[in-house]
């Protein structure tokens, strides 16, 4: 059965809510202002609910089982976060309280912004960015910036072939040009072809390390210092920090300013396809340029007391906003996804320095030892030692089934495929990534089913074709979907 | 920890399949140099203790629980029926992320379905993506979806200066390195008219915001006139509105607007402090391969059953890179959702009501304080939510001693238009129930004397 | 796939939750004391979850569909009455703390119970049963102390025949004997066997009405009058009273003492089999008998400030605990189900009497729309105009199907079967109890499903009998469970 | 009306299939002169409104989330796992009934099922039920299984006088008329060997709890002597305990035991002033047959795969009515539920741990106020969480001072133990941190100034 739609539940005089009243004398409406008709779906409140319970039930989630979406920590996230970010004294606080009477809530914000600090080895952090993809913005506007302001016109962005859409789309947004870098046989940057590419119009570079095939850069080092040698800065794109937590500082590997994802490596859920949070880090040197408003500390001669006659006593500080001297300005309104700040803060203090280590080296250890597991079954795209994922390819000798129809088969045994045909430079990719978060026997079961779709691919390879069979529906036509373009119900 | 559940027997274990002595000797690409800093991070907490600090945090702020709330300009504390909660706390909605295996992902896709379809019909414009970032993203957005459907052939970009002065700022950074000028809000006085007399063949949109910042309703009727004009010269135009005056109001695409772009916090989702929140964003349905943003479109499964997928992907950067009509991955889906489930509970009906009360309540608000010694009422045309109120004291001061008697104040314009000295911009919503209206009043009257 | 027992995931070493450390010198535990081992799971959090959150996907609540269980009144709970609930202030009190700190809890108390007083026509409320059983144990204690304290030796307890099995088992837990009272042809009770029953050993009458068959007894008062006439007095059991909320008031129609079913009338979530709440009224002369203690309201010299500098001044009030003179002493620990009472208050005041009073004719309405669609297709046991609810009769001519199997197919077509095998004096019945919570929509595809379902009785019977085939698990084998007594994994 | 939804013309609609005139003609069986009273009930309210006023009502109260809980007596605050709540507020559970249908219940079925198993495990019993109202009807559901498996040849009720004061009430007002008698508990100084000597051939059952009301726990030697002295007069022996305390005391079921009874809040359940809470019910295989409350058993289903349902049923009064082991019908399955969850969340480490937790913070209390001038402390037995301090001022007037220092006080002893006046019954458990023990020391030290 499948689920109607809100507008096919509505009955005329239906509502799904209790309201109050006016209360108090109407003022007349001004005349030709007001709307003819407000064409909503009415139900009642039974009807909404059941609507939406079903609608839930028809999703696969990380709390349903494995989700191991490469690029994409799908960890699971602990419920204290939510717990933590529910919390009414920060869900009720307006943006625009004057700084003394939300000492909480930047109190709270200054302690993740030093924590992030720590973690990345930067000296300075927004917590404004939405995203991951704004914080690439971000972090490029920044690096335009800075050459800007040095009077020096570089409007290049170098790009390895192996990268996430959203660096080149970041960086031409930013109106910068991106000139692809190739990668090697053993899935580094290919040195030469990075320095063919550099030259005096290189703003700089973005890099994903690990990279998107799971692989730690063997030549890091090097990269950065290339980089920097033909005057330009490097760019980190932190999707994929699992792996470094208390490992590796990017801000001592040469990175000059970094994002770190916050719904992928510090556990907030993904809500769906978000909210996310992307803040981003940097050297001293373009901390001038960060987007703003910040959260500074202040020491304060008197402890500041809060206006409900406590006094938090511990904490002898001030909190306030500040505004980079040279920012590139405000990429979002308001601060940055507050929400999502607290399910961090509130995972990092709970880790502190040997959890977060644990995380990482948990994450790499499951990678490695599912990559180990799946290389008896598929080939991988690189055989090395991986990170916290791994790239695989979805084929099967003697069969011609494709990576999508894996991927669809997997949902029949109760998984979550993987990220499917990225990274782009690898046909038919299967990207891996099973977080730290999951047992041993997890993994066992994820390696056996894929054992079991591999030999299904030799012998009922239209077994594949066709799955999945145990979803809440068959295969869809995107192709209709695209052609017919029905973005909405006709109400 | 909980978060790890390997045993150290069993990562032996998973080494020795590995072939590895060590988990360090899994970071062996990592330059030695680097590896394995000391964090300098405070100790751990277990969750007994995560909570009871974090309870003590919450408790240094003034929170719109205990104070009733008179500030607004851009974030909203309205009702929000408990359903929300109970549907966006559903973990298989917030633990998945973006539907890419739609078999498996159509409560979500149907979900998002129902948001774009409700935005479209409270906007009254033909398609409406899965979100923005929030209010200011999406202003940018549409002002480079502009540009997109100029090809890049109009350089000039019209801001009124009534727009949220945020989301003016949003957008010139977006727009730094874009070749195009962003100009028409330098003078607090350039209203309609002014901009109206603007317009040029090289002006690529004009965007106007309504209710604007001041809490002003403009009149469907004069933006009906501006829409042709800034038509006659091939431009578009793009509104920007507070979705919850479309409960009463005349909907943009009814006076020709091209983009309807808004902050849809209001919709179900909490003010959390600035956010996360939501940026909706609708247009025509010929504009829509131009559109920014994920989109779910309607299709049937191989069984002929009706189903959802993401649809025209190739407008987006996973597959269009460089090329694509916006660099945006993650957005607020979560967001989306409780908008969505805020709209189905409230409905029709509802949603009028809620529009209603703001608009009457703050009416009656603002003809109590008009009368009151000092302060004089400064809007003048029709309001929704907010008004504008000039006050015998410092705006800051004021709001100390609204603060003292469990109001937080209004928004200080000062900050942001200094021609309003010792104004504050108050919001009533119906979350200000008609006896603290009464009690603002004695406590406005008493700070006089 | 079915889910595995926790044992079954369990992990030596593995643990769901993070906890303190004991932060003080360890004292010794006392030699002999400490046990040798704790036989419980090891389950890390995220196993934790996933494994209860598909746990809860093979259920049916009524949240997900349609549940028509006849005598439960499963409506739809509104969601604002869980918010309610938690919030904090209520939830972290401790039933020991002293009046004082506790005016919010003892205030929605004593409002509660005038509340009550005023809906079911009583002139006194405990709110301390658990649930509807223990109402009517404590009524019968009631009745019984009643007539011990005018020294009369009653030792029967008048019961009708379709009465619910709890009330049999409470008179005989108080150490009465129950008599059966027979029913009519039109379902009320026999009068005549009534008056033939009644003698001075009669304490009372437990008396359920509208009754089982959802019918409302046509000569109430006339019974009322017999029982009182011999010395005995009357009890109602409440759970019925979803059908009588604004209609008429049980102490206005002979009743002498009384319990409310919060959980069913009062829309408080069922929880699965529980927790209830079932609060007792009762006329003056039983009213020092109710167990205690009950709240009552003081009238205060000076408003009562709480502990934290607010003073609640619109009620200048003091609530405080009450024990009655001639208590039957208390039913339970503490006070009665607080959080349920949380609930059921809110109701209430979200409804007014006028909302209930909707309920109640919204209640009847469906009932009675229902029970002419059904009729169309199944025999009803009683042709009567009904009140709440109605007993069809599960048979099908021309097919040997019974009313369990026309319940498993109605699973197959995404509803809750309504109530089987009760009550006892209708052979198959199927006892449907739509509530006014459901749209004719709802009620409409109800109708349509069991007309299919009568059509494939005839046509294939087998698919019945098999039934439900949509449903998580199969027919399960009760004599099986029962001959082996499993009632525990082996840890 | 949110919650009933008819249109005007829907009712008209079904009206005319019923072949009504009106409404109110469905209830002609109501006596006329009954019919339609005017209820006397405040003006209904919206959410908006009714939330606003529980949160007033909500603030009269002293919270343990404010203030640091030194009360037990029975009813604990100890910390829930976030867990618990994610799972008990999944509304397939929450709005779901008894599990009648086990086809579209093993949700509910299987969580009882092993909410059952850790009873069992925790307790050392073999088998235990879906769960009673709370701690006082389960012992005194207990005291009627006892009498029942002798058949009502055994008349007399020995209970503890260090049994939970109300615990006894319930177990007196459940028995009276069933011609038992209960005593034991008459004098306070009845310590185990006084019950002991008490015992003879007419004894059904003793009733004794540990850790006792006063914190103590009972040496398990001298309780498998006491069981056998029990079982020598052909008795049974009842033992009511604190389940937490059995993460790391010896179980009832390793010295003998016959019942296991006890308040199950304290498994991840609010202290919710005083309810629904749930009690728990463990006994001997061999007298399952007399036990009351519902039972899940484990079977397979039609196509073999493993299954849960109620089984035994024939117990209960639905199917035996007055020949029921008991008239309990709803249960407290949500709790259960709670317990289940809290119980796989903490684990086998977990429990040990906080049992641990309250035990050294309670010792490093007892030990610290001690030693202040005026205070004495009674307890001399081991005890687990909670212990006995004789104070130089009466409690409610120490109460009262430590609520000002953001305390609430101790269980004052004077209302229920006339020979214990001015003394209180303090309870540390993992929620006091130690910071605030050292506090309350301080404040105490501070109270004889
Ligand atoms: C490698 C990489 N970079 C960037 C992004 C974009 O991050 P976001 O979706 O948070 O904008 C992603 C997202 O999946 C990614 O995998
Ligand atoms: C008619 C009737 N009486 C009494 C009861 C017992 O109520 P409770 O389950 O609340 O103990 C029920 C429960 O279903 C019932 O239907």
């Amino acid at each position: 059965m499948s689920e109607p739609l809100l507008c096919e539940l509505s009955v005329p005089g239906r509502c799904g809510c209790t309201l109050p009243e006016v209360g108090v004398p109407e003022t007349p409406l001004p005349e030709g202002f007001v709307r003819a008709d407000l064409p909503l779906p009415e139900v009642s409140e039974v009807d909404l609910v059941r609507h939406f319970v079903r609608l839930s039930q028809l999703n696969y989630g990380v709390d349903t089982g494995f989700y191991p979406l490469g690029s994409c920590t799908m960890k699971y996230n602990p419920k204290v976060n939510e717990v933590a970010a529910s919390l009414p004294g920060f869900t009720q606080t307006h943006p625009y309280q004057p700084a003394h009477t939300v000492q909480g809530n930047l109190r709270l914000m200054w302690e993740l912004q030093e924590f992030l600090k720590e973690i990345g080895g930067f000296a300075a952090v927004s917590l404004q960015p939405a995203a991951g993809a704004q914080g690439e913005f971000t972090g490029i506007q920044m690096i335009r910036a800075y050459h800007d302001d040095r009077g020096e016109k570089r409007d290049v962005i170098l790009i390895p072939d192996s990268a996430h859409g959203t660096n080149p789309a970041s960086s031409a947004m930013s109106g910068l040009q991106v000139v692809e870098v190739r990668s090697d046989a053993r899935g580094n940057v290919d040195l030469e072809d990075l320095r063919a590419k550099c030259s005096e119009r290189v703003a700089g570079m973005m890099l994903t390390n690990p990279n998107t095939l799971g692989l730690f850069d063997e030549h890091l080092l090097e990269i950065a210092e290339i980089v920097h040698r033909c005057g330009g800065l490097l760019y980190g794109d932190g999707a994929n920090m699992n792996a470094l937590l208390g490992i590796a500082r990017p801000g001592e590997m040469g990175f000059d300013v970094f994002h770190y994802n916050l719904h992928k490596t510090f556990s907030t859920p993904h809500g769906g396809g978000g909210p996310g949070s992307g803040p981003v880090g940097c050297s001293a040197i373009l901390s001038p340029y960060l987007p703003g408003p910040r959260v500074e500390r202040v020491r304060s001669d008197e402890c500041p007391g809060d206006v409900r006659g406590h006094t938090h006593t511990e904490d002898c500080f001030f909190y306030d906003w500040t505004m980079p001297e040279r920012s590139i300005g405000r990429v979002k309104t308001f601060y940055g996804q507050f929400g999502v700040l607290v399910r961090a803060y509130t995972y990092i203090r709970m880790l502190g320095a040997a959890g977060l280590r644990q995380v990482a080296e948990d994450a790499v250890l499951n990678a490695n030892y599912l990559q180990q597991k799946v290389k008896e079954v598929f080939r991988l795209s690189h055989d090395r030692r991986c990170m916290h994922e791994f790239v695989a390819v979805g084929r099967v000798e003697g069969s011609d089934v494709r990576a999508l129809d894996i991927s669809k088969r997997l949902i029949d045994y109760g998984f979550h495929p993987p990220t499917n045909y990225f990274p782009l430079i690898v046909p038919e990719a299967l990207m891996i990534e099973p977080t730290e978060t999951e047992s041993k026997e997890t993994l066992d079961a994820f390696a056996e089913a894929l054992r079991r779709i591999a030999e299904e691919a030799r012998t009922q390879p239209e077994l594949l074709r066709q799955a999945p069979h145990r979803a809440p529906v068959r295969r869809l036509d995107e192709v209709k979907a695209a052609r017919e373009l029905i973005l909405r119900w006709i109400g | 920890m909980a978060y790890t559940p390997h045993t150290e027997a069993q990562r032996r274990e998973m080494l020795q399949t590995i072939g590895a002595e060590s988990v360090a000797e899994l970071f062996a690409d990592v330059p030695a140099t680097c590896r394995f800093p000391e964090l300098k991070l405070p100790a751990p907490l277990s969750e007994v203790e995560i909570l009871r600090e974090l309870r003590e945090l919450a408790s240094w702020n003034a929170s719109a629980e205990e104070f009733t709330c008179l500030l607004g300009a851009g974030a909203y504390h309205h009702y929000i029926p408990s359903v929300v909660q109970t549907i966006v706390g559903r973990s298989e909605f917030y633990t998945a992320y973006t539907p890419y295996q739609p078999e498996i992902s159509q409560g979500t896709l149907q979900a998002i379905f129902e948001y774009q379809s409700m935005i479209c019909a409270l906007t009254g414009m033909e398609v409406a993506n899965a979100s923005h970032y929030d209010g200011g993203t999406a202003v940018a957005e549409a002002i480079i979806m502009a540009a997109n459907v100029a090809r890049g052939r109009r350089r000039r970009i019209l801001l009124s200066p009534d727009l949220h002065p945020e989301y003016r700022q949003v957008a010139r950074t977006y727009l730094r390195g874009s070749g195009l000028e962003l100009l028409g809000d330098e003078r607090p006085e350039n209203d309609l008219d002014a901009l109206e007399k603007m317009l040029d063949g090289d002006t690529c949109c004009l965007v106007v915001q309504t209710p604007t910042f001041l809490g002003e309703v403009l009149s469907p009727e004069r933006l009906r006139r501006l829409a042709e004009a800034v038509h006659a010269v091939g431009a578009m135009l793009i509104v920007a509105v507070d979705p919850i005056s479309l409960g009463l109001f005349v909907p943009p695409g009814e006076y020709g607007a091209d983009i309807v772009v808004g902050e849809g916090q209001a919709l179900g989702n909490p003010l959390n402090f600035g956010g996360p929140y939501l940026g909706f964003f609708a247009c025509r349905r010929d504009d829509v391969r131009k559109m920014a943003g994920r989109l779910v479109g309607q299709t049937v499964d191989a069984g002929g059953r009706r189903g959802f997928v993401l649809t025209l992907s190739t407008r987006e950067q996973h597959i269009r890179r460089e090329k694509a009509t916006s660099n945006i991955c993650t957005n607020q889906s979560l967001n989306a959702l409780a908008a969505a489930v805020y709209l189905a509970a409230l409905g029709k009906q509802g949603l009028w009501r809620i529009a209603e009360i703001c608009y009457h309540r703050a009416h009656y608000a603002a003809q109590k304080i008009g009368r009151l010694r000092g302060f004089e009422v400064r809007s003048t045309r029709p309001f929704f939510k907010e008004f504008v109120v000039s006050c015998p004291l410092p705006v800051d001061e004021l709001n100390d001693r609204l603060l003292e008697e469990g109001f937080i104040g209004g928004f200080d314009l000062s900050q942001t238009h200094p021609h309003l000295e010792r104004c504050t911009l108050l919001c009533v919503t119906e979350m200000v129930p008609v006896p603290e209206i009464d009690r603002l009043v004695r406590v406005l009257r008493e700070v006089t004397r």
